[in-house]
């Protein structure tokens, strides 16, 4: 080797930040944005406030997927309608989560985990949480049922469902 | 003049000043579908590789990347986001092509700018932040400086800027994809309000929404896919300095550097006489013509008479922003050289409508990323 | 396909640390001064550049290619920015490797950069912004839930132990003490230490995850013409593969990723390998998280489906393996400055290849390697292989 | 065809968010180095690229241009020209400003200071007019941009 292709960096700690030995400057971005929802998901975000599980339907393909969507990805023709779905399913795979986004520890661990929804062909579901149960009960194709918000609470959200609870 | 790679196939949703019945998914399939119809190709099947350009401050997205292929049949298929402008993206697909790696491409490049906020903070979040951001201006001020410099050394005034907006506002009447068109009376132009001395508000492009996809082939397919193939003769990219300040203020070093690369490539040696046409970018309305000058088409000391004269017009000697440019369409972020490119494609293929202008053969696009970049990109197409 | 010949000729790499003095833009000019002055060209030599950096909110710079632009040696040159998620560090020299081989360039820099300790005051809210913003984002996800229901699912779909997954993070951790620019290399850990670190987000644990850390990688990439001016050990990029899979993520069959194998397919195909565990004598699989690597070799067609782990419980994967995995101590190891990190695995390759990796060669002058990386919502693989 | 669905639903046409990005950003070695200059002696350093026969202002660790590591390091004093400017009308969040700002890019060596002008009417600004930089005094300087309180015409 001709060169060392290696180059130092100067390596700082919390301690150079808190006693001024480097000159640092913080900010913060201001980005807001208001996402137009579209036809699919507004759909899915108004089904979820009336209490019900939108699917959409591919004809060419046979298959029922959710979230809904107006095109298929897969053979790229639009899809023929939404569906109803069912609000039970069966735990695809989990996650007991004991730390926040900032790795700060929780009390009551977070199970977040993707459900597949009855109604929707095999392996298809999205990402929510499941409660009411303690987490060592909790296994991969365990079956689930949403628990939804009162009515007069749900704002046309995911979190119109609070969590799936075991059925 | 080579002709390795085409244009086969182009589709477009918009452009609007907001878009609120789709996704942007949505939009970009609307876009998508209209272009692999015009290809006559099937994405799944036919179309080898797919690019996007995307920044993740404008969709709101970290990685945004993500979210790219499904709405283009590129799910499960080499597909990469670059940042960049569109002409940047349909660069990369002209690169891939010639390599070798694939045969068909496909490129998107969509702007959802009205689901965008605070689009100046999110620009102020581009600059230095011990040398700019504590002042916290509005990024315009880089323009007013640019501008000011410009018109010192060019000896224009804001008049001849304002007859550019003059131009490309009238043009965008007849362009149907244009949603700020209007005969405006000079006066009005000259007298909406300043945002940085001597830059009016009247001189800035508009935000509008808008999505483009561009297929493109190499040439021992392009003839079977299209029977009005547009040839990519030239391109050409540049950066210059990026730091407020090292860089030139009266002159784009980036977009005369960009088009010698793709003048070299085409074999043009005098763009002045060569080019029939040009979509150039005109974000703010001093940029078209310091850009003219930049690229090779008209000197700055004939900048004025270029403008005043008519020769830019569409009846002229060298039609300039036909389609109206961004001043006319609207500021598409990300999507402003495909929107300009677009309305090449159209005119080479003599499928402008109303803006058609007799008989073109070679045009030109270039872009800009927009304050505070020195990134521009430039593509010379033909067709024979 | 008749293809152009691309080599990379040089290569640079700064220390990954946990917090860099630097700036993004001074530690991406160090890292392409040193590649420049490893093969003595100069700026003047380079005729186009290609930069990769993950998401902007690490370096904390909107439009961030383009704030490096200047420190990435592109005044005045084309320049464009790739991305694809934690996959950019192996697609950068992929997109070098198309400049090169269009025939419009003879000579193009490659950059990663990541300064990921300016986002603060904890990196990782950079990725709660990766989800859907209208189905995902309200339920608070963070980027620990993702890779964890991914492991879950591999362990049960193959009936793997968390303690033999250990197995990957002590190899790449250990590897990486033999590595100069490594932040966390240790010569003594064992499977234990992984099992005993705390429980993040079962099945995670501490020590199953890579650092977060700054840092950059550069390489320099010659046409064959060139090349064989500038050295005499040039590195061919044999094969090139990338693919991106459906946003849809819990669409998918999250034990398996298809992607990756397309994108091997792809590479294999260019490189002409027929039979990749015999034709590969290197792999660098992406291991921000010890199962990744086991996942990534069975997507690479390195392993059968759920017996990626024999390779390390048999010793296969140790630099006297007989396929030596991560020789560079991986991203487990020398840390994951997320771009930068898939970049150098492809420089590791480059001075394995040659015979210039000092305290981490592997023995018996190994012909080929293979680089791999993965990103966005466990949806792209880019893979890359280099022969001599 | 597209068949929407059966009953009437409400649907939210916009979904609202952020992307928050917070950021703690080291000056790095040559901007630390520029700011601690103007702090305690009161002057600026530029760097000098003996191949480019450049002398950037502020400090930087590299040539843009050739990219050699810079280690001549230049005091260029306080003063530089008007080499363009503008009036500012807006703030950042698009409302007017009470007060239009002269902002200019004031040139020095090769390089040079994008800040305020004051001293001047905003309509007597020209380009090439001399100026220099009014910093606030020693104990109150902090290492910043805003130790500089604006530039000034050199009378």
């Amino acid at each position: 080797m001709q060169r060392n292709p290696y180059v130092n960096l100067i390596s700082l700690t919390e301690d150079d930040f808190a006693n001024g030995n480097v000159l640092f400057r913080h900010d913060k971005l201001n980005a807001a944005y208001a996402w137009d929802t579209g036809i699919a998901i507004g759909c899915f975000l108004g089904g979820l406030k009336a209490g019900i599980i939108l699917g959409s339907y591919c004809a060419n393909c046979r298959k029922t997927v959710t979230p809904p969507r107006i095109f298929c990805e897969w053979c790229f023709r639009p899809m023929q309608r939404f569906v109803q779905l069912s609000d039970t399913g069966i735990v695809n795979t989990f996650s007991i989560c004991y730390v926040t986004w900032d790795v700060k520890r929780i009390r009551e661990p977070e199970i977040p985990a993707v459900i597949e929804i009855d109604g929707a062909s095999l392996g298809h579901g999205f990402l929510h949480k499941i409660g009411g149960v303690s987490p060592e009960e909790v296994q991969i194709g365990m079956r689930v049922q949403a628990v939804w918000k009162p009515p007069e609470e749900r704002c046309g959200s995911i979190t119109d469902i609070l969590y799936f609870r075991k059925l | 003049m080579e002709k390795e790679v085409a244009i086969v196939g182009i589709g477009w949703e918009g452009f609007q000043p907001t878009s609120a019945h789709y996704s942007y998914k949505e939009m970009i399939y609307q876009a998508a579908k209209k272009a692999y119809h015009d290809a006559n190709v099937d994405p799944r099947k036919d179309i080898q590789s797919f690019v996007t350009v995307a920044e993740d401050f404008i969709e709101g997205t970290s990685i945004f990347d993500e979210y790219t292929p499904d709405q283009l049949g590129a799910a499960l298929k080499p597909m990469h986001t670059i940042t960049g402008d569109g002409l940047h993206g349909l660069i990369t697909a002209y690169l891939m092509i010639r390599s070798g790696i694939c045969q068909i491409a496909a490129v998107e490049a969509h702007s959802k700018a009205s689901n965008v906020k605070t689009l100046p903070h999110i620009t102020h979040y581009a600059l230095d932040p011990f040398l700019n951001r504590p002042f916290e201006f509005h990024p315009d001020f880089i323009a007013g400086l640019e501008m000011t410099r410009f018109l010192h050394e060019s000896h224009l005034t804001p008049e001849d800027c304002a007859l550019v907006v003059h131009k490309n506002r009238r043009n965008a009447l007849d362009n149907p994809l244009a949603p700020y068109g209007c005969d405006y009376r000079l006066s009005e132009i000259q007298e909406s309000r300043p945002v940085a001395y001597p830059l009016l508000e009247s001189h800035i492009a508009q935000p509008a929404d808008g999505a483009i996809v561009i297929v493109l082939a190499k040439r021992e397919i392009a003839a079977s896919l299209s029977s009005k193939p547009v040839w990519v003769i030239g391109v050409g990219w540049c950066n210059d300095a990026y730091s407020l300040e090292y860089r030139d203020w009266g002159d784009l070093p980036y977009v005369t550097k960009a088009a010698q690369m793709a003048y070299r490539q085409a074999q043009i040696q005098t763009p002045s006489k060569i080019i029939d046409f040009a979509e150039i970018d005109d974000l703010y309305a001093y940029r078209e013509l310091m850009s003219l000058t930049a690229l090779g088409l008209v000197p700055k000391s004939d900048l004025s008479d270029a403008i005043r004269s008519g020769k830019l017009y569409p009846r002229g000697d060298l039609p300039v922003n036909v389609s109206g440019g961004s001043l006319g369409m609207g500021n598409l972020l990300e999507a402003n050289g495909c929107a300009k490119l677009i309305e090449a494609v159209l005119q080479l293929r003599g499928e402008a409508g109303k803006s058609q202008i007799p008989n073109p053969q070679i045009g030109l696009v270039q872009s800009w990323r927009g304050i505070p970049t020195t990134s521009a990109a430039v593509v010379i197409l033909a067709v024979s | 396909m008749n293809l152009r010949k691309v080599a990379v000729v040089g290569a640079g790499m700064t220390q990954f640390v946990r917090r860099a003095k630097e700036t993004p833009q001074e530690m991406a000019f160090k890292a392409v001064r040193a590649a420049l002055d490893s093969c003595e060209l100069t700026l003047k030599d380079i005729d186009a550049v290609c930069l990769g950096t993950a998401p902007d909110s690490f370096d904390g710079f909107h439009m961030n290619g383009e704030i490096l632009s200047q420190a990435a040696g592109a005044f005045r040159k084309p320049y464009m920015r790739s991305f694809v998620g934690g996959g950019t560090g192996v697609f950068v020299p992929i997109q070098g490797w198309y400049h090169v081989a269009s025939g419009l360039f003879d000579v193009v820099l490659v950059v990663a950069e990541e300064k990921m300790s300016s986002y603060y005051p904890h990196a990782q809210a950079a990725f709660l912004t990766i989800f859907d913003h209208t189905i995902e984002r309200p339920l608070k996800p963070n980027l620990l839930w993702i890779f964890a229901l991914e492991m879950n699912r591999y362990m049960t779909t193959y009936g793997l132990s968390k303690a033999d997954i250990a197995r990957v993070s002590v190899l790449h951790k250990r590897n990486a003490a033999d590595h100069p620019c490594a932040l966390l290399g240790d010569a003594t850990i064992t499977v234990e230490d992984v099992l005993q670190s705390e429980t993040l987000a079962w099945p995670v644990q501490r020590l199953d995850v890579s650092p977060v850390s700054d840092g950059a990688v550069a390489l320099v990439l010659a046409a064959e013409h060139v090349a064989r001016r500038i050295t005499d050990k040039p590195v061919w990029i044999e094969g090139v593969g990338w693919c991106l899979d459906t946003a849809y993520w819990t669409n998918r069959d999250l034990a398996y990723p298809r992607y990756v194998e397309i994108a091997a397919k792809m590479a294999y195909e260019m490189a002409g390998i027929k039979e990749p565990r015999k034709e590969i004598h290197i792999a660098e699989p992406y291991d921000p998280f010890d199962y990744k690597a086991l996942h990534h070799l069975e997507g690479l067609q390195l392993a059968e489906r759920g017996k990626a782990i024999e390779l390390y419980l048999n010793g296969d994967a140790e630099r006297t393996g007989n396929l030596p995995i991560c020789p560079s101590g991986g991203l487990l190891g020398v840390g994951n400055p997320i771009s930068a990190a898939g970049l150098m695995k492809v420089a590791e390759l480059f001075w394995q290849l040659r015979g210039e990796a000092g305290k981490r060669q592997v023995p018996g002058n190994p012909r080929r390697g293979l680089a791999q990386a993965w990103g966005d919502l466990m949806q792209v693989g880019t893979v890359i292989i280099l022969g001599r | 065809m597209f068949a929407t669905f059966p009953f009437a639903l409400e649907t939210p046409p916009q979904w609202h968010g952020e992307l928050p990005v917070t950021s703690r950003y080291t000056a790095g070695i040559a901007l630390e180095k520029f700011f601690l200059a103007l702090k305690e002696e009161g002057t600026f350093l530029g760097a000098h690229c003996p191949t480019c026969s450049k002398t950037y202002v502020p400090l930087t660790l590299f040539c843009p241009q050739c990219l050699a590591e810079l280690q001549e390091t230049i005091n260029v004093g306080l003063q530089g020209e008007i080499y363009t400017y503008t009036i500012l009308y807006k703030n950042l969040d698009g409302s007017p400003m009470e007060t239009p700002q002269v902002v200019a890019f004031i040139k020095i060596a090769d390089g040079g200071i994008i800040h305020r002008v004051a001293g001047i009417a905003p309509d007597q600004v020209t380009i090439g007019t001399l100026v220099a930089a009014d910093l606030k005094p020693k104990e109150e300087r902090t290492g910043s941009i805003f130790d500089i309180r604006a530039f000034k015409p050199l009378v």
